[in-house]
């Protein structure tokens, strides 16, 4: 991989390699709230892939994105999917890297007690070091 | 150096795809590959053959396409955000095509640089 | 007037300019959708800001967005809860509404 | 009492369309006229016909059409908006009509009052 | 036009009636920095429509919006149109009612010689009375 | 790592958010593109965030942004301006980048 690469043919370059044994350091930025934009949904589709791939996957929750973790979400009425839950269901492709900005949580009142899923929570001086490690980052 | 860009924005609502155009035309410039680019969220949009802006404006779904072209730049649009948005291959323009978040995946395992443009 | 506003304030400013506007109208009601009614939730860096703002206009907050963000047990006094029913009837008893975008 | 609708943003991406439906279904509910609803600026992705999202989600544009055929609501599409970002008779959906920017004006003119939703 | 309109057919009603006459104050209130997003342009667009109706038309730009005005702009390396120029037209329209926030201005150290056209400066409260007295704002 | 901001810090609150995270980290670099270019801008009531965040990390600016919106004359001085190449330089240079939307 890199510039070392043979010129390739229209867009199936990354096709021809044996991607198998790559493991990279993915960590996606979660920092809107849920529903009034889609955008928490969709990062969660992206996680679950990444995972599928066996990639090292880490998730940071910071500014508004800590509100879709929040206990008691019921959507009912606003007629659109509650996908909270899958929050829970992380653990269960391996997804265990699920970090928390205490400053995003103490802006908004929030402890972890108000949270459907076990975190870490760290100061923004910790996550600036986990962030500068990665190799992709992805902030929704 | 491979850089592969992921847009998350539709065309002329939000500048992030004429700044994420300007980048990957300057990174060619310079010597460098795009190997592909994934359109998710209303980024998909940006793949509607239907486009038909002012003739005074620019193209922006027609420039993609002939940079993918001239510089074979792999365009990936998301299935399952396409599907929700109403991009199919009826309305697909010419250089797209859609397929899985996988796509996206892979291009941040492969290449050396993953460049984000949206809202 | 109806003033409405769909952003959070702790990602947008747009309430803060609302409010600074809608202060010096007397009868000026504020209804918060969307992601704008965690502005309504207790114990945030918010919440003075909204305290000074319940003293100079009427605040409604949207009861489904409530609920949809878990923000029930959260909710500041002296913020009435309407439904999109009492949604329409304030839009109704208003003379005039402004989505703040 | 006449209340006209604007909507400015697409289905899915921002919540403002789901807001917009709510409200309309409710001002109807309680006897209230909604003679037009007005698709601006992204808000013409309302009108795909194309639109297909997953079997458990709410279909936007269905669910438009089926409120204005049964409550005689004029559902108008910007033309400038729609040709921009690929909205055309091809894909325009049941329901949906294509006009000029003087709908909105004459529904704020004739309503009692017009509601905007958007981002 | 209200309650008292008989039952009307598939959104036809608004063209049985007679509109020529009934003139509403309509308000545009700009609030976004212009080519970031297309609202500030396609604003304009409603803007001049709205001229063409006979409305009563003012405009106020506060926050970001009043970016839409600032002179200096140079569109050509971003390959946008710089529609800056179109709000000196407006005066062609009889579009003379432009107000600009002041405390929108200070907050980004501009002043009314920064901008390309004349406005009336006023201050949040000023705004508050006239925004008030209008039957039509669209915010944009 | 190489921090892109978009958004206005006038509308905006994404940019503090950056910031706050940016400034803990050596080498850090903050690029300002689009409407986020207004924060180079001098005199108004992000001066000051601006300056102090100069003393921590390299901030650069896209000067075809700033052009756009005839913010020329009122870049506040250590900001370093770079064309659509240099924004790919920088990419290429840092070893990984965030655009923080």
């Amino acid at each position: 991989m890199g510039e070392e690469m043979t010129e390739s043919t229209g867009g199936i370059d990354f096709e021809d390699e044996d991607a198998s044994g790559v493991i990279k350091k993915f960590m996606f930025v979660n920092r809107k709230a849920p529903y009034g934009t889609i955008y928490a949904l969709e990062s969660l589709e992206v996680v679950l892939i990444s995972a599928a791939f066996d990639q090292d996957v880490s998730l940071i929750f910071m500014d508004d994105g800590v509100y879709q973790i929040v206990k008691g979400q019921h959507t009912k009425a606003i007629d659109v999917k509650n996908f909270s839950p899958t929050y829970r269901a992380l653990e269960g492709y391996d997804i265990e890297k699920l970090y928390v900005e205490k400053e995003s949580l103490d802006q908004r009142g929030l402890t972890e007690d108000d949270l459907l899923v076990d975190v870490q929570v760290m100061s923004s001086a910790e996550i600036a070091k986990i962030m500068a490690e990665q190799d992709v980052v992805i902030s929704f | 150096m491979k850089l592969a860009i992921m847009i998350n924005e539709g065309v002329y609502q939000h500048q992030s795809t004429d700044s994420a155009y300007q980048f990957v035309k300057a990174a060619i410039e310079k010597g460098h590959e795009v190997p592909r680019i994934f359109f998710y969220h209303d980024g998909v949009y940006n793949a509607s053959s239907l486009t038909d802006p002012p003739k005074d404006d620019r193209n922006i779904v027609m420039r993609w396409a002939k940079l993918a072209h001239e510089h074979n730049i792999d365009m990936v649009v998301c299935v399952a955000a396409a599907l929700r948005r109403g991009i199919k291959d009826e309305n697909l323009a010419e250089g797209f095509r859609i397929s899985g978040l996988g796509q996206l995946v892979e291009a941040g395992i492969q290449a050396d640089r993953l460049v984000v443009f949206g809202d | 007037m109806l003033h409405i506003v769909n952003k959070s304030p702790f990602e947008n400013r747009t309430l803060d300019s609302c409010l600074r506007v809608a202060i010096n109208e007397p009868g000026a009601a504020l209804l918060l959708i969307e992601d704008a009614v965690y502005a309504a939730s207790k114990s945030g860096t918010f919440e003075s800001a909204m305290k000074d703002a319940l003293g100079k206009v009427k605040v409604y907050a949207l009861w489904p967005d409530i609920e949809a963000r878990g923000m029930q047990d959260r909710v500041i006094e002296g913020i009435k809860m309407v439904d999109y029913g009492g949604f329409v009837d304030l839009v109704a008893e208003h003379s005039n509404c402004q989505s703040w975008l």
